[in-house]
């Protein structure tokens, strides 16, 4: 459950985020947030929120980030009004397509972002986590790009299930190692990651590929990501002549979430609709709904809501969809839950997969696993919403997701 | 009853005596549940100091053996009542004072102040957490101090000079001298630095310091004893115990 | 070997290709082309001709398909300096970045207009073959975003080495129907499209993949394929500060290359090369090099240059890439090379894998098995044209090329 | 050697005499090489006029049957010189008139010219080509015509009648009507169509008319029989000759 603020705390919050104060000098976004993190890695920290302070307020660090942004992530990205959907839904649905990005979805901003700050940084080697892969995918395409050699770990149950990702970062010229401990998902590639980059603090940079862990990740990420938002708020007012009413997307560090929602946080007409892993139902170890379930706690650096027992054990998830099956998210979403200013719902496995199969056959689009959670959230706003215009952040494609669209589609 | 003062003058008594103090390390539940009373009180008769590690689920800073042994215990159960309950049932028959290791999300699940009072009637002086840096560190170490104990600050050979002194200002009953993985005591050059780096704790404060990085032998313990009051032994112990071999007599060579 | 035209003729034959008169009323450029097809289809095609001398002049039709293009399809796609491969060729290297369209290549274009055409036409059901896989995604996709059934014809030898594409294909609502005669590739799935045209003629709508058949196909197809060198010219004048000195594509049927070639045919100072497969190598049936090494003859309705024996069998092919493998080519380059205007060259199975590589871990592009054999003869040319600017056709992405590569991986 | 004319008054004959032309179509070189030449010798003596179809690599308008025909013929090794020449063999012993059915490559590759005299040395009347429509055809039509030969048109129920004129005033020998798949005799429905078609096309021209649609049996002859003068029979022919039946025996029956 949420912190308990009241009324009042919530307006002071919100305004604090509108003025843009998080996070604050403590790397907090309100209460959550943080840096809790090994002494080992204290120095690689503030060299890198150093780092982050300089090249993020660089108008030539930005102006070259925004140039592979263009030329070769291909951005903007098309919004697209998603006609039979509309019609099927009763209302008015556009999509943002971060699936048309280069490696095929929104991660790659934030990768080659963080690439572009580690060669000017002065990192000799990149690390990176992935879930689904599509990070990992986008971590290795962003080093190639700016020259980095780039490892990769991946938990050993997500290597089976998203296989094609992986020889899609070998041949990107990473080198990939399956993680066996913990759950062998996300988080234990995490764990992995922040292990490795302790045996050589100075060397290696670290990408992560969500907008959780340590400050400054958080921000770093957001930042990376707000492009999303940015182009879809002049999109959506241009193509559909104003705002919508509503902006789903889905949730698992929430690093697509936070850059679709983030230019929009001020337009409290605005909807937001955070949309997690309801996997098998609501049951501690059945989802990976750390919003709509979780309680606050540390969790790979950062306090925040997550998944864990009553004795701070974090607990194992599921879903159907590699890159929501984590059990922490960003603080910075359990910030904006706190104040109440976005919504968190979560999606079952098959309501997710249903909504995959019903966008494919109504636009033609196939989309990630991830993605059709929100969706299926969309889908049922729009029946107690009728004529109302909606937003959906299509945050990757699925083709990623075959082995496991095929299996279920055999039944 | 144990507080960060009688580890502290513990190791001070050490270091007057030109002895190294011997700090084992292990998991608290690991390998089986049962055998996890009578091991703490064996190994306190061999160790100056037992630092007794909580397993947690995302033991983001530790290599593969506490790794695994962590991931064993929670599998048995352990918590960190079930912890504290079993050190009481013994805490009569331990011959050394206890720290206690564990990430910060089991101790915020148990919150602070309890935390505090119950580790302090079962005779825990000080604790170490490898994930709650400095500057997050307030509101545990206040409770801690509250009831006499203390958190033991790490600092490793990247730590810059002055966030050292900040470091040894904040520490309670010893410092905790991480060295890097893949330093061992049998390579000189390295061990040269690792002097360098010991000294220059010790130029900076009174307390005592210990160092651990996989120590394996007695050579390895005599190394650390020439610039460090104590040596803590983790994983060489843990390993002993997963491989069932006579881990008090493995202790007991160390010497 | 191509026809024997006099430099006079040439001339003549240029000029007409410039002044727009090709395909002529026969459906001819110059000698090639034209409309060899079955009885039963001749009505099929007159309607189809009426109904694409209406609608590509019908600026509100151009619209729309321009606005699918700009909302669905993503475009317009990047262009991308390629800064590590410039270096190491020695030559400054730009990518059209096709890879970047919905569903993975250039093949969209085509489909999503051939789609709204079909709608506007008033057929039933969508029938398409594909090779690669990728005119199969691109047709099922379009099929579905319009609102047409769709079924896909795809050889079987096809159907095992672009797995992924058959999966993506059905997922997106398409019937996959795998064809088991001939040669099981690309031109087998067009002779099986064709009979079952011949089955219901009137409400069955052919979406052909590339710039081949019978007239008006390889005149619509390079119509919807010419967006991509209308945006190229205007990038690179933009964003190189002038045309290139060469341009590369690859050519299976060759509607990628027309496509991008089409708007640089009047600079003559722009050197034009399309790159066959050279397969294994240059024996008959050891690739599928036709411009390179085959004769004109009449294959699946058009005029042009195939591989043929003495007997006028068409031969099989080999090519580790199945968009190329095909005995074929549209009559428009036929006419290209006759007069001189483009270059026809090949790259080798081996020559397309390492080239696949190096772009990879110079740009981290994953780019198509097809593509990668442009990159092969850019590759060549740059070593000997030192510091001059060429600008490469990225047809595709290499996504669904994973399969095979792996297996060259480990090898 | 043979005519057109030569095959148009034998049809003729036929509508004069109220019976039935059956046309045979088997795939040269089918199944095996060395039977080709007795299998025609025989089918010449049950056919009134025999269609020898030419193998091509890329049957874009056949079924199956002859696509699998087609694809063996191949892979035994037939090119149109050799089917010349074997047609040469027997051609004194052929009872019936010969027209042959080709994709227009295999046409191309030989050269018109040479194609025509040739077909006509060994008796071939006429040419049905299926991939090569009235506008593109004028080559091959004054090539053959030169030679007496005649390039048959095909007609089919979607063509309009308008294109009908056209193709009856360019066919020579016969005029092909092609019936839509699906289509059977069986079908009292589909046959009311079938004949309003046939009758249409006969309203057209003086030439005779044949059909074809997987006619299987006598009934089917009959059928077509009422409405045009000749039966082509190919797919049941070739089925037959896979199956390794009598199919001289099942032409035969068909009468
Ligand atoms: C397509 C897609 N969407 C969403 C996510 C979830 O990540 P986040 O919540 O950081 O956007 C992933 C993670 O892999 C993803 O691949
Ligand atoms: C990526 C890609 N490039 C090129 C081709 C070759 O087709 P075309 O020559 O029509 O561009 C294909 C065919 O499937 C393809 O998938």
């Amino acid at each position: 459950m949420a912190l308990d603020f009241s009324e009042t705390e919530k307006e002071i919050l919100y305004q604090s985020v509108l003025d843009n104060k998080f996070p604050d000098d403590m790397g907090r976004f309100g209460p959550f947030g943080g840096r809790y993190i090994p002494e080992t890695l204290v120095p690689a920290f503030s060299r890198l929120e150093i780092g982050v302070k300089k090249y993020l307020n660089d108008p030539q660090f930005i102006e070259s980030w925004q140039n592979e942004l263009n030329e070769w992530v291909g951005r903007p990205t098309a919004m697209t009004y998603a006609k039979q959907l509309s019609h099927a839904w009763g209302a008015e649905v556009w999509l943002k397509r971060e699936d048309l990005a280069h490696t095929g979805a929104h991660k790659i901003n934030n990768a080659i972002g963080q690439a572009l700050l580690a060669k000017k940084l002065g990192a000799k080697q990149i690390i990176a986590e992935t879930g689904a892969g599509q990070h990992g995918v986008a971590s290795a395409a962003a080093c190639a790009r700016v020259g980095l050699p780039c490892r990769v770990y991946m938990g050993a149950v997500d290597i089976k299930r998203q296989a094609p990702n992986v020889d899609r970062m070998r041949q990107l010229g990473a080198e990939v190692c399956a993680v066996k401990t913990g759950d062998q998902t996300l988080r234990a590639a995490i764990d992995e990651a922040m292990r490795n980059w302790v045996s050589d603090p100075a060397d290696i940079y670290y990408i992560i590929g969500s907008a959780v862990g340590p400050h400054p990740y958080p921000f770093l990420v957001r930042e990376f990501q707000s492009v999303i938002g940015r182009e879809a708020r002049k999109q959506i007012v241009t193509q559909a002549g104003g705002l919508p009413n509503a902006i789903f997307a889905c949730v698992g560090g929430g690093s697509n979430a936070i850059g679709l929602f983030h230019s929009f946080l001020g337009d409290r007409e605005v909807e937001l609709i955070g949309v997690e892993a309801g996997g098998h139902g609501p049951d501690l170890g059945q989802n990976a709904a750390t919003l709509a379930t979780g309680t606050p706690g540390v969790l790979q650096g950062a306090y925040t809501m997550i998944l864990q027992n009553h004795d701070g054990q974090v607990q194992e998830t599921h879903s159907v969809s590699a890159g929501l099956d984590y059990s922490g998210v960003g603080p910075e979403h359990a910030l904006l839950q706190s104040i109440g200013r976005v919504d968190y719902e979560s999606a079952t496995d098959t309501e997710a997969l249903l909504a995959l199969s019903e966008l494919c056959k109504a636009e033609g689009i196939l989309t990630a696993l991830e993605t059709a959670h929100a969706f299926a959230a969309a889908k049922k706003w729009a029946s107690n919403n009728p004529g109302k215009r909606l937003l959906i952040g299509n945050s990757g494609r699925g083709d990623k997701d075959m082995i496991t669209l095929s299996a279920h589609m055999k039944g | 009853m144990a507080s960060s003062k009688q580890i502290e003058s513990i190791l001070k008594k050490n270091k007057r005596n030109n002895t190294t103090a011997l700090i084992p390390f292990f998991t608290a539940g690991y390998p089986q549940l049962n055998s996890f009373a009578s091991n703490l009180v064996n190994i306190s008769k061999v160790g100056d100091i037992v630092e007794i590690g909580v397993p947690f689920s995302d033991p983001m800073a530790d290599g593969m053996t506490i790794q695994r042994s962590s991931h064993q215990a929670l599998i048995n159960g352990v918590n960190l009542k079930w912890i504290f309950d079993q050190i009481e049932t013994v805490s009569h028959q331990l011959q050394a004072p206890l720290v206690m290791m564990s990430y910060l999300n089991p101790l915020l699940a148990f919150g602070f102040k309890a935390l505090s009072q119950r580790a302090k009637e079962v005779g825990i002086g000080g604790f170490i957490v490898p994930d709650l840096p400095l500057e997050e560190s307030d509101e545990l170490r206040i409770a801690l101090e509250n009831e006499g104990l203390g958190l033991i600050q790490l600092i490793t050979p990247a730590t810059p000079a002055s966030r050292m002194i900040d470091l040894c200002a904040a520490s309670k009953g010893f410092i905790y001298a991480v060295t890097m993985t893949g330093i061992t005591g049998s390579d000189k050059g390295l061990s040269l630095k690792l002097a360098k780096y010991l000294n220059q704790i010790s130029n900076l404060t009174e307390l005592p310091i210990c160092a651990g990085f996989g120590v394996r032998s007695a050579k390895d313990v005599e190394i650390i004893g020439q610039h460090a009051v104590g040596a803590i032994v983790g994983s060489a112990l843990v390993e002993a115990m997963e491989r069932e071999e006579d881990f008090i007599g493995f202790l007991k060579r160390l010497r």
